[in-house]
């Protein structure tokens, strides 16, 4: 009888383990941190809080409309870096310039059609903003970063927070991670997020070229191209 | 435990359990020397196997071969282990259970998932099934070498525990306070000497291919954590040398048990042969590199090692073991049945199939026929030769079949003896002639070298088929175990 | 040193890493977090379940016979935490850090009430495993393209993996020593419990 | 022909395994009585047999390692006319060039794209001339002279997936 006691518990405790592993990592689906907030973005939708920010220009804006032609149907793809940063924020600099050249190929929409693939957007719906977390980034930084990657200011902006208690309730809500580190300035999770009618919809790798088109397309259908 | 099914007139789960092992291997050979056969008719052009078919069929030769000789050589072992240690019947049903869910998922992942990446899973085939398989189908068959592995892991602790708790350690197990000091101790007797290589082989391979798999199983479902070719092909290759080498090394304690009793004169266990069997421990776990002569980026040391190794590897066999036989043998007024005549060819084949696996550890030599029929040559000549003879000389004398054998077995017995001497060596005629190994559809000058050689095919399959038969007809008058 | 004292130093040792700098300086690198803090938590738990043992010994061999619902609890608990994805969440979310303060202290109190009871075999298991688990850790963490935890830098992850390799490769010389040579403690476990399985 | 050699020493060899085997075989069911006699004389064949292989493995390790075919891979391409490029991959070879001339030496630097494969190179016969592994993430040098001109063949020696067999690849030998 013992035994048998025995082996429904161990039998239990293998069940138990098994579904524990299975929820902590969403079904096998979210092994790490990142991708666990990624999957949670794609599942629902993070609406962002009413932020104020300082462009390049010193001019307040929204968090949710970056430039202020923008409609309303448009999308915007943010990414947080600081001005300093010597690695990865100049990967994703590069990677937001080249990303601006397709976004930006000056085409009416009747003429989509004759574009190489790749170009498939027309500048105007999908805007860029690198807003900086780093309370000692200036104006002039944040104006000297868009020149370092000739940003087009009708497509790309750049931005700090008015207040940095903003930037607390951003890391919360986004799962922003942002540690000072003496060496390197700081460390943090690079990303391209998402903006669709004020909801960041999905956060995906700041090089996933293919993913980030496969979105717009997925909520601009009548700009993109097919893939 | 239930004792009322065991077999009359001898109860014992312990001699039931060995009999499943061997009744299973018997028919598990014979069905896997007709999936054997089913590739060199296809090579032979006599029948049309698809390209798809045939790689899932040569996975399922592979990895059914190595995983059943490791189940039959391992009952070989316990059977005789017994004699002088105190082991477990309660882990030898978990291994086999553990063998049997293994080998279902195996089947399940080659036949229903279409896994057709070959018993080497070589680093990163699993995950490229180019749609004839998916993950899914290669998960299975890795976690089916896995669960196998748990099982073979628990038997050879077991024996660990056995072997310490009289000998009190594994280097005692060894021999080596008799073969480095001066201990007038009597040494372990042969079958404890073997046991102790063969677990220490085994355990550490286990551990190596457990490493492996796991790293492909994540592989196969997280891409993007690349694992590096050249160190899996080495662990794999570590593990599986060491794992179908220790297959023989403990089948063959059955030579150093059945012989004397036949002979009447004693396996002596002295330095020389303690000497043996500890250079084949540190052998066979160094050899391995031997199958990577031709992984150019290799360290040039490693590889000139593999092929130091390879030579050296064939003395304890040839010098040490096949010469014992011939000396105990010789003169000795043996009588010829089943057991006698199939250990005696099984050191023959072992012995044999040493010559051509040396030569191709020369790095010149591997260099043009690495990978060519060559190879499975060389190893099919020890394996139907060498260890299959064994385990079936087992068989015949664990159901107490000696004495005057039948006609069928004497017949079973040449059919068997000269196709498996004669398929080997088509194989290496082939080699010879440069025709690749694992090649489903082979060139029309080739053709004429496989016809013969699944006539061979043939003639083995159909000598084991009574050997099994017999075997299994036999059962009610087993031996106590 | 009377088992009162060790039990008192065990639970300083616990509020220091939970409640003082000192885990944080412990979380700072990935190494120390991980090779270094969790298993003094681990260890602590063993320290709090000595005296538990004779109070919990009847119900144990009822539900935990030979400490295999133990183990595979342990086993869990232990993989539970070696999930990057929690790893990483118990340094931000106070929640989060302290269930995992909590498993481990669980953990350690787990494996002290079932190793005893556990079969040789069973232990051999368990060592074997481990020490794999280490192996496969190390390799997966070295070969990791990108970070694991947002918290950590990718060097940082490097040396974690480079210390699991290190701890493996002590452990299978720790254990594998006195199975080769022998020690007497070995052998009178060996010969005092010999079977039990069938 | 490096062929021609192993089949006469692996026949050779194996030959005089199948010698003692049948020696023993055929005196075996007489009784010689005493087994220690037997067994002192054995023994000391034993012993001589022992140190003949020794002694033959010594001098044959050290001649077959002289030359290794490794060099290459090392970065030595002194007396190499030509490098080609060769990547691997399911289930066809990307080949920079398919052709040489004769008396060139050739180094074949070999790779795959996805996953293990083995370049083997065979002659107008059908035979290896040299043969080297194809693998991610690596490229090992194969270096080889041509000596006769003729149709060569470039083909998989690793067994790469369903298709393993067709991966076969033409090379050209020009005088």
């Amino acid at each position: 009888m013992q035994y048998w006691v025995s082996a429904a518990t161990s039998f239990l405790s293998l069940c138990v383990g098994v579904v524990a592993l299975a929820w902590g990592t969403d079904g096998g689906q979210a092994w790490t941190a990142e991708s666990a907030r990624r999957l949670a973005v794609l599942e629902q939708p993070v609406v962002l809080p009413w932020v104020t920010l300082l462009n390049q220009q010193g001019k307040q804006q929204q968090l949710t409309d970056p430039l202020a032609s923008q409609s309303a149907s448009g999308l915007t793809l943010m990414e947080f870096i600081y001005t300093r940063c010597p690695t990865v924020c100049l990967a994703m600099g590069a990677e937001f310039r080249s990303l601006q050249a397709e976004l930006y190929s000056g085409l009416p929409s009747e003429r989509h059609s004759e574009l190489p693939s790749g170009l498939y957007f027309r500048g105007g719906e999908v805007k860029l903003l690198s807003v900086s977390f780093d309370p000692e980034d200036s104006i002039e930084d944040l104006k000297h970063y868009l020149t370092r990657f000739s940003a087009n200011p009708s497509i790309w902006s750049a931005a700090k927070f008015a207040r940095q208690s903003d930037l607390e309730m951003i890391k919360q809500q986004l799962g922003l991670i942002v540690i000072p580190e003496p060496s390197v300035g700081y460390i943090h999770n690079s990303a391209v997020y998402v903006i669709y009618d004020g909801r960041v919809v999905a956060i995906l790798d700041h090089d996933d070229r293919k993913g980030i088109r496969d979105v717009i397309s997925q909520y601009l259908p009548g700009t993109a191209g097919s893939g | 435990m239930n004792d009322s099914t065991a077999i009359a007139p001898m109860p014992g789960s312990s001699k039931l359990a060995i009999l499943a092992y061997l009744g299973i291997s018997a028919l598990v050979y014979v069905l896997m020397m007709v999936l054997g056969l089913l590739m060199r008719m296809g090579q032979a052009n006599w029948l049309g196997l698809p390209a798809d078919l045939f790689y899932q069929i040569m996975t399922a030769h592979g990895a059914g071969m190595v995983g059943i000789s490791g189940l039959a050589g391992s009952a070989v072992m316990w059977y005789f282990l017994r004699r002088y240690v105190d082991l477990t019947v309660g882990i030898l049903w978990a291994n086999l259970a553990f063998f049997l869910s293994g080998v279902v998922l195996i089947l399940g992942g080659i036949f229903l998932g279409g896994y057709a990446g070959g018993w080497t899973f070589l680093f990163p085939l699993p995950s490229h099934g180019m749609g004839l398989w998916g993950p899914v189908g290669a998960a299975c068959f890795l976690g089916g070498l896995l669960l196998i592995g748990v099982g073979f892991l628990l038997l050879y602790l077991d024996v660990a525990r056995a072997i310490i708790s009289k000998y009190g350690s594994l280097a005692r197990g060894l021999g080596w306070p008799q073969l480095f000091g001066n201990s007038d101790e009597t040494p372990p007797p042969a079958a404890v000497v073997a046991a102790t290589m063969v677990l220490l082989v085994n355990i550490t391979g286990i551990v190596a291919g457990a490493v492996v798999l796991v790293l492909i199983l994540v592989n196969l479902f997280m891409p993007e954590f690349e694992v590096d070719a050249l160190l899996t092909k080495n662990l794999i290759y570590f593990f599986g040398h060491v794992f179908i080498n220790a297959t023989i090394y403990q089948a063959v304690i059955a030579v150093y048990e059945i012989l004397p009793e036949y002979t009447k004169r004693p396996w002596k266990v002295n330095k020389v042969f303690l000497g043996a069997w500890t250079a084949s421990t540190i052998m066979v776990m160094a050899v391995y590199p031997h199958h990577l002569l031709m992984d150019f980026v290799m360290p040039t040391w490693a590889l000139v090692l593999g092929q130091i190794m390879s030579y050296t590897g064939g003395f304890p066999i040839l010098v040490v073991t096949a010469f014992g036989a011939l000396t105990i043998v010789h003169r000795s007024g043996i009588q010829w049945d089943m057991p006698s005549g199939l250990l005696f060819l099984s050191m023959f084949g072992w012995a044999v199939g040493v010559v051509p696996a040396v030569i191709d550890g020369t790095i010149a030599v591997n260099n043009v026929m690495h990978n060519t029929m060559w190879v499975p040559g060389h190893f099919h000549m020890y394996l139907i030769v060498g260890l299959v003879a064994m385990l079936f000389g087992f068989k015949y004398y664990i159901t107490g079949q000696d004495g005057k054998p039948g006609m069928f077995d004497k017949l079973a017995f040449w059919i068997y003896s000269l196709g498996g001497v004669g398929l080997s060596v088509t194989f290496l005629i082939s080699g010879y002639f440069s025709v690749p190994r694992r090649w489903a559809q082979h060139m029309p000058e080739w053709v004429g070298l496989s016809q013969p050689a699944a006539l061979m095919g043939a003639a083995v399959a159909l000598g084991a088929a009574i050997f099994a038969i017999r075997f299994l007809t036999s059962l009610k008058h087993a031996r106590a175990v | 040193m009377t088992l009162r004292a060790v039990i008192i130093m065990a639970l300083g040792m616990v509020v220091a890493i939970t409640a003082t700098p000192l885990g944080h300086w412990l979380e700072s690198t990935m190494v120390s977090h991980v090779l270094v803090e969790l298993p003094l938590l681990v260890v602590a738990g063993i320290i709090f379940a000595l005296p538990l043992k004779p109070v919990s010994q009847p119900l144990l061999n009822w539900v935990n016979r030979g400490g295999i619902c133990g183990l595979i609890t342990a086993s869990f608990l232990l993989a539970f935490w070696m999930l990057p994805r929690w790893l990483d969440t118990s340094l931000g979310d106070p929640w989060v850090a302290s269930a995992k303060y909590g498993s481990m202290v669980l953990t350690g109190m787990i494996l002290a009430l079932s190793w005893p009871s556990a079969h040789v075999i069973t232990r051999a298991v368990v060592k074997i495993e481990f020490l794999t688990m280490f192996f496969r850790l190390g390799w997966l963490y070295l070969i990791s393209p990108e970070r694991l935890c947002n918290n950590y830098l990718l060097t940082d992850q490097i040396w974690l993996g480079r210390g699991f390799l290190l701890v493996g490769l002590a452990l299978t010389i720790t254990w594998a020593y006195p199975i080769l040579f022998g020690n007497a403690v070995l052998e009178q476990q060996l010969t005092e419990r010999k079977l039990s399985i069938d | 022909m490096i062929q021609d050699t192993v089949l006469v020493v692996t026949l050779v060899l194996m030959g005089a395994i199948v010698a003692a085997f049948l020696f023993v075989a055929i005196n075996a069911k007489n009784d010689g009585g005493e087994y220690a006699p037997i067994q002192g004389r054995a023994y000391a064949i034993r012993s001589k047999l022992f140190w003949v292989l020794v002694v033959a493995g010594v001098l044959i390790t050290t001649v077959t390692t002289l030359d290794l075919p490794y060099a290459a891979t090392r970065g030595e391409m002194a007396g190499v006319d030509k490098q080609i490029d060769i990547n691997g991959k399911q289930w066809y070879w990307e080949i920079a060039d398919t052709s040489a001339k004769v008396g060139e030496t050739v180094v074949f630097n070999v790779s795959a794209g996805d996953v293990t494969h083995g370049l083997g190179v065979y002659d107008q016969d059908m035979r290896i001339i040299g043969q080297t592994q194809a693998m991610p993430g690596y490229a090992n040098s194969l270096k080889l002279t041509f000596d006769k001109p003729g149709n060569y063949k470039l083909m998989c020696m690793e067994y790469c997936g369903v298709a393993h067999h067709a991966m076969v690849s033409d090379f050209t030998v020009t005088e």
